[in-house]
């Protein structure tokens, strides 16, 4: 366990110690053996000099920021962008000292000299509307930067539920046309890490497990690391037995608000949202929505921008069910309108009746 | 109205529903398997660990498994991002280890089997540190 | 199409067509056959307490007193009872599903603890199964079964099944299944009105005239 | 020879109501009408259960009276019901139900299934689908008078016999009598005792009472055909006849269809209320019971057992009766297992018992009966009807069992006081 990074952490006060054990906690969140813990730190540990680290290339889209900032802003920026001193970051708008001409100059020769190793992170989605106008940088569209970088990429990760699955962008109407990352490329191993934000520790372990291994971590259906995705946030929750036992606060500020009992009914998405934040939490462990008081926005799914309102319930109908009046009308109009030619065809056979003699009970 | 006057927390009591006294029977299982791995530790000086997080584990299964494993001589703490402390249990060889964050919040629970913790020792590169640092104390005493 | 959106078309656009068909079709059948009305008996009635046709709407839930009729045909009665009754748990007592009603008809009640509900959908699954089976060994039930009887069977046994699968996290990720239980709702709505699921909404008819036109005699039935 | 499968569609457009509609939309084919119905638990062939008994109606039903069927029959993918079909469906409409009304009472959804079977007969009858016998019967008694052909002199020589026997008179049209009594004429000709009977428990009562020479035929075959038409004529002659006499109450024989046919379906049948009336004999011996007006001497101390013909007990209303008049007069009644309410069919009502060919059948059938009995072991076996004590009597002496049948009004007369007693 010794390397340029090691050296790296200890002028900044972290250390060998410090950085075995977030190495163990990782390896624990991922729910890899113990030892891959030891592994993952001493590949990170020996990383090479900066020139010859693993390229990183970080491209933004049609996105907020948002997780960036959730990556840089973690409770310990040395700890968790440790993970970027074992890379190169070769370009990242919003970090990168470099702008215009000198930036993309270095995207290009980064992609020219890593070429088939770099690792290509992309958070935000792809505008493909008006010929994908909506977003340029340096005057491509980021539909044409996301096929020339992912030519020469390794793997890519697509960052946040933007990235990942469209995300806000794609929310109905859609205006920009927003797609997500594997809806374009086809042909790279892609790791979604969805989530609006996506949980720090997520994307280093999966940067870790990268470098380590080399390869990605196990996906699931939707391409997202299993280690953190496997398990709903309902069946998690620390309230879940509340949701079992049939108590549930009603309104944000009632008894069963203050007493912590399930959010479900106030719109909770947590059964149906794959993510770890109801064992990672955030903010160091502090909290995380629910334990705040407010249901999961299910920010980590395809598509929750448009699952039918936040404040919802599952359970509830996702819009108003407008055609239930005008089809109980026809319903009813069409029961008169039989009962009518029913009436007509049993009084023609009154008339037609004729008063059975015994004759008429011979054929 | 006040911020404060805005209760954030929820009443611990009532908030912790699990049954924390409820034993899942999971916990024994594990003593078999520690003692595969110190087996292997005596023979072959192979360490090893089981995440306790990675299991399903109710608090009460952990309590048993502590209470049972019990209390050895050494007890580490180390101040490192937060606290962890190594414990060794009355089964030398044997160690209850327990990250904390910054917070306080407890990140990560191994058991590990380990003649010392891999984390205990101190890394050459890092008594080379120490040396040097030694030496400069010398020379700034003359 | 991903998960998601077919949760939410689900309780979109899917729910909006299987609530309508549903209502269209109740009303529509029910002015069918009820329009057809009936005959005012002119014999002079024979009045006699307990013999009316409200009576027997409540009277004819239980088997006939003596004539040993769950003895004769326990599966039957047992397994009808079992599942009818776990049906009506399950879907009035379990919280997401009064979250459902209260939303379409703004009551509300306390539901169950999602164990029991559990406990029952088992039970209600082991009994749909035995009636399923009593279907088919049965000579006579055999002999009466269309296509339909089938067909309802499954129809109402899969919105148990795949409820009970998505609360137990089985085969399908729980978003699919819990996809696939609504759709299952949908289908057993729409199905509902014109097939013999439509009992539901006749027996009270039904009972109501045996009672009436027997009680007039005199009689409880 | 006129009818027609197109007459018998048109008549059961005619007589399909709510009830028919509802009860076939809430049949779920559970199959325990079968279990409640002596044909298919004394033989095990599915085809009897009852419901099933009804499948052309309910297409004729489903095809003519919902939009579904409408439309299905509209473009040719509803199978028509045919006369072919419907002489099938004979055997199920009419050999093996007796409108004895025990599926109605099981049946879990409520469906009054012998309603239905009523209503199908109609059908069956208007398209020439109706049994020989049956018909045969209707046919004598719309020309004779009577199903078993006997005319009024036949009558007159009864009550001569009655008036030499009791030496008590019996008034034949007279106009203001109280009670106006009916015959069947299976009493005429195969129980005289039951005039005689009569007349000594009116005599003990003190009440007026007559035959009428116009109406004294209580049967009415036209209402086991099922054939509305037929069964008003034979029913009109009694209204007339009692509203000619101006009697209070007209007194229905040991005979449970024409209880049914002259006390429920006869106004339904004029189309207008009766203004007077209807009781069985039954309910009226009743009456002089309570009223203190029935005395009787004397116990019967052989094993007597009841059977509750469907149509008075089930189908009628009257239960209680008949067993506090067997009380009176016997010491050692015992009751057999289904009685009452519940009890099962002898097998030949409804008609039934008039079709030859249904006779092998009637008597698998019978095995139910049998058991019952064979339950009790009775010395004899009373009941209150003489269709049921005709199809009994046969019952047993197929299987062989030495069980005497006598009537209950018959019974309850041996123990009245000779006159000035």
């Amino acid at each position: 366990m010794q390397g340029p990074l090691i050296d790296t952490l200890a002028r900044r006060g972290v250390t060998r110690r410090t950085f075995f054990k977030y190495c163990a906690t990782l390896a624990s969140l991922m729910a890899l053996p113990p030892s891959a813990g030891r592994a993952m730190a001493e590949a990170m540990a020996a990383a090479p000099a900066a020139s010859r680290r693993p390229s990183v290339i970080w491209l933004p889209f049609q996105e907020c920021t948002g997780c960036t900032e959730s990556i840089t802003r973690s409770h310990s920026p040395s700890i968790e962008g440790l993970i970027f001193d074992a890379v190169s970051l070769d370009y990242h708008e919003t970090l990168m000292a470099a702008a215009g001409h000198q930036a993309e100059e270095a995207l290009h020769h980064a992609m020219k000299e890593n070429e088939g190793k770099y690792l290509l992170i992309i958070d935000g989605s792809v505008p493909l509307g008006m010929d994908g106008a909506y977003s340029c940088i340096a005057g491509r569209t980021n539909l044409e930067a996301l096929k020339e970088a992912a030519k020469g990429a390794a793997a890519i990760v697509a960052m946040g539920s933007c990235a990942a699955f469209g995300g806000i962008p794609k929310a109905k109407p859609n205006p920009t046309g927003a797609v997500a990352v594997s809806d374009i490329i086809k042909d790279k191993p892609i790791i979604n890490i969805p989530g609006c934000p996506p949980i720090p520790v997520v994307i280093t372990g999966v940067l870790a497990h990268f470098l380590t291994f080399g390869s990605l971590p196990e996906m699931d259906k939707l391409g997202r690391p299993k280690a953190f995705y496997g398990e709903t946030i309902h069946d998690r929750c620390y309230r879940r037995p509340f949701y079992d036992q049939g108590k549930f606060a009603k309104s944000f500020d009632d008894e069963g608000a203050r007493r912590g009992w399930c959010l479900f009914e106030l719109g909770c998405k947590g059964p149906v949202t794959y993510n770890a934040c109801a064992t990672v939490k955030w903010n160091a462990g502090t909290s995380w929505p629910v334990e705040s008081g407010h249901g999961c926005l299910g920010c980590s799914e395809p598509d929750f921008w448009d699952a039918g309102g936040f404040y919802k319930a599952l359970s509830m109908p996702a819009n108003p069910l407008k055609m239930v009046g005008t089809a109980a009308a026809v319903g009813a109009a069409a029961g008169v309108a039989v009962s009518f030619a029913n009436r007509a065809k049993k009084s023609a056979a009154k008339t037609g009746h004729e008063t059975t003699t015994l004759a008429d009970l011979e054929k | 109205m006040s911020l404060e006057n805005i209760r954030v927390v929820v009443d611990a009591g009532e908030s912790s529903p699990y049954q924390a006294d409820a034993l899942s029977g999971n916990a024994p299982v594990l003593l078999r398997e520690l003692a595969e791995q110190v087996r292997r530790l005596v023979a072959a000086a192979e360490p090893a660990a089981i995440d306790l997080n990675a299991l399903p584990l109710t608090p009460a299964d952990l309590d048993w498994l502590k209470a049972t494993l019990g209390e050895g001589e050494v007890s580490v703490t180390l101040h490192s991002d937060g606290e962890s402390s190594l414990v060794e249990t009355a089964c030398p060889g044997v160690w209850w280890v327990t990250h904390h964050n910054e917070n306080g919040h407890v990140v990560s629970r191994f058991i590990e089997v380990a003649f010392v913790p891999e984390l205990v020792k101190a890394h050459p590169a890092d008594v080379k540190r120490g040396l040097e640092h030694l030496e400069s104390l010398i020379f700034d005493l003359s | 199409m991903n998960e998601m959106q077919f949760l939410t078309w689900v309780r979109g656009t899917g729910l909006n067509i299987a609530v309508s068909i549903f209502l269209l079709g109740v009303l529509w059948r029910l002015v069918e056959i009820y329009s057809l009305g009936r005959k005012k008996d002119l014999s002079a009635p024979r009045s006699v307490a307990g013999a009316s046709g409200w009576n027997t709407m409540f009277r004819r839930s239980v088997p006939p007193k003596g004539m040993g009729m769950v003895k004769k045909s326990p599966v039957s009665y047992i397994g009808g009872y079992v599942f009818h009754i776990g049906l009506a748990l399950i879907v009035f007592l379990f919280a997401p599903h009064i979250k459902l009603i209260e939303s379409l008809t703004g009551l509300s009640w306390p539901g169950l603890p999602s164990q029991v509900i559990d406990l029952v959908s088992v039970i209600t699954i082991g009994a749909m199964l035995v009636v399923l089976a009593d279907r088919i060994n049965k000579p006579v039930k055999r002999y009466l079964s269309t296509f339909e009887d089938w067909f309802t069977w499954l129809v109402t046994f899969l919105p148990v099944l795949t409820g009970w699968m998505a609360v137990q996290h089985l085969l399908l990720p729980y978003t699919t299944m819990l996809a696939l239980h609504i759709l299952s709702v949908e289908l057993l709505l729409i199905v509902l009105p014109f097939t013999k699921l439509f009992h539901a909404f006749t027996l009270w008819g039904s009972r109501y005239y045996n009672g009436a036109v027997n009680g007039h005699k005199g009689v409880a039935v | 020879m006129s009818a027609t499968l197109e007459k018998g569609i048109r008549v059961l457009k005619e007589v399909i109501d709510a009830p028919i509609a509802s009860y076939f939309n809430s049949c779920v084919h559970c199959g325990l009408c079968a279990e409640a119905c002596l044909f298919y638990t004394e033989t095990g062939d599915p085809k009897y259960t009852p419901i099933h008994k009804l499948e052309p109606l309910r297409r004729v039903y489903e095809q003519e009276y919902t939009l579904l069927g409408r439309l299905a029959k509209a473009v040719g993918l509803a199978k028509p019901v045919t006369d072919a079909e419907l002489h099938e469906w004979q055997e199920l409409v009419y050999n093996s139900c007796t409108l004895c009304g025990r599926c109605s009472v099981v049946c879990p959804v409520g469906n009054d299934i012998v309603y239905m079977v009523r209503k199908l007969r109609e059908g069956m009858s208007a398209s020439g689908n109706a049994p020989d016998g049956i018909k045969g019967a209707v046919n004598r008694t719309v020309t004779i008078g009577s199903p078993m052909g006997v005319k009024l002199p036949a009558v007159k020589a009864q009550m001569k016999h009655v008036e030499d026997d009791y030496g008590i008179p019996i008034p034949l049209d007279a106009e203001g009598a109280e009670y106006m009594v009916m015959l069947s004429s299976m009493e005429i000709i195969n129980f005289p005792e039951y005039l005689g009977a009569i007349a000594k428990i009116m005599h003990q009562a003190g009440k007026t009472w007559t035959l009428c020479s116009t109406a004294f035929e209580a049967t009415n075959a036209g209402m086991q055909i099922g054939n509305s038409d037929l069964a008003r004529l034979i029913v009109s002659r009694i209204v007339d006849g009692a509203e000619r006499l101006k009697v209070k109450t007209v007194i229905s024989p040991e005979c449970g269809h024409a209880y049914t046919a002259l006390r429920w379906e006869g106004a339904n049948l004029i189309g207008r209320p009766f203004t007077f009336q209807v009781k069985h004999i039954i309910e009226v011996l009743g009456e002089f019971q309570k009223a203190g007006l029935l005395k009787t001497e004397g116990f019967e101390t052989d094993r007597l057992t009841f059977h509750d013909p469907c149509q008075l007990a089930r189908r009628g209303g009257v239960i209680q009766q008949q067993r506090d008049l067997m009380n009176q007069v016997s010491k050692n009644f015992v009751e057999m297992p289904d009685a009452g309410f519940i009890n099962w069919c002898c097998g030949g009502g409804g008609g039934a018992s008039a079709i030859e060919e249904g006779e092998e059948l009637r008597l698998e059938a019978f095995k139910k009966k049998k058991s019952q009995l064979d339950a009790v072991k009775p010395d004899r076996l009373v009941t209150a009807c003489a269709n049921c004590r005709i199809v009994l009597e046969e019952g047993l002496e197929h299987y062989q069992m030495n069980i005497p049948v006598v009537g209950l009004t018959e019974m309850i007369a041996e123990h009245i006081p000779e006159k000035g007693a």
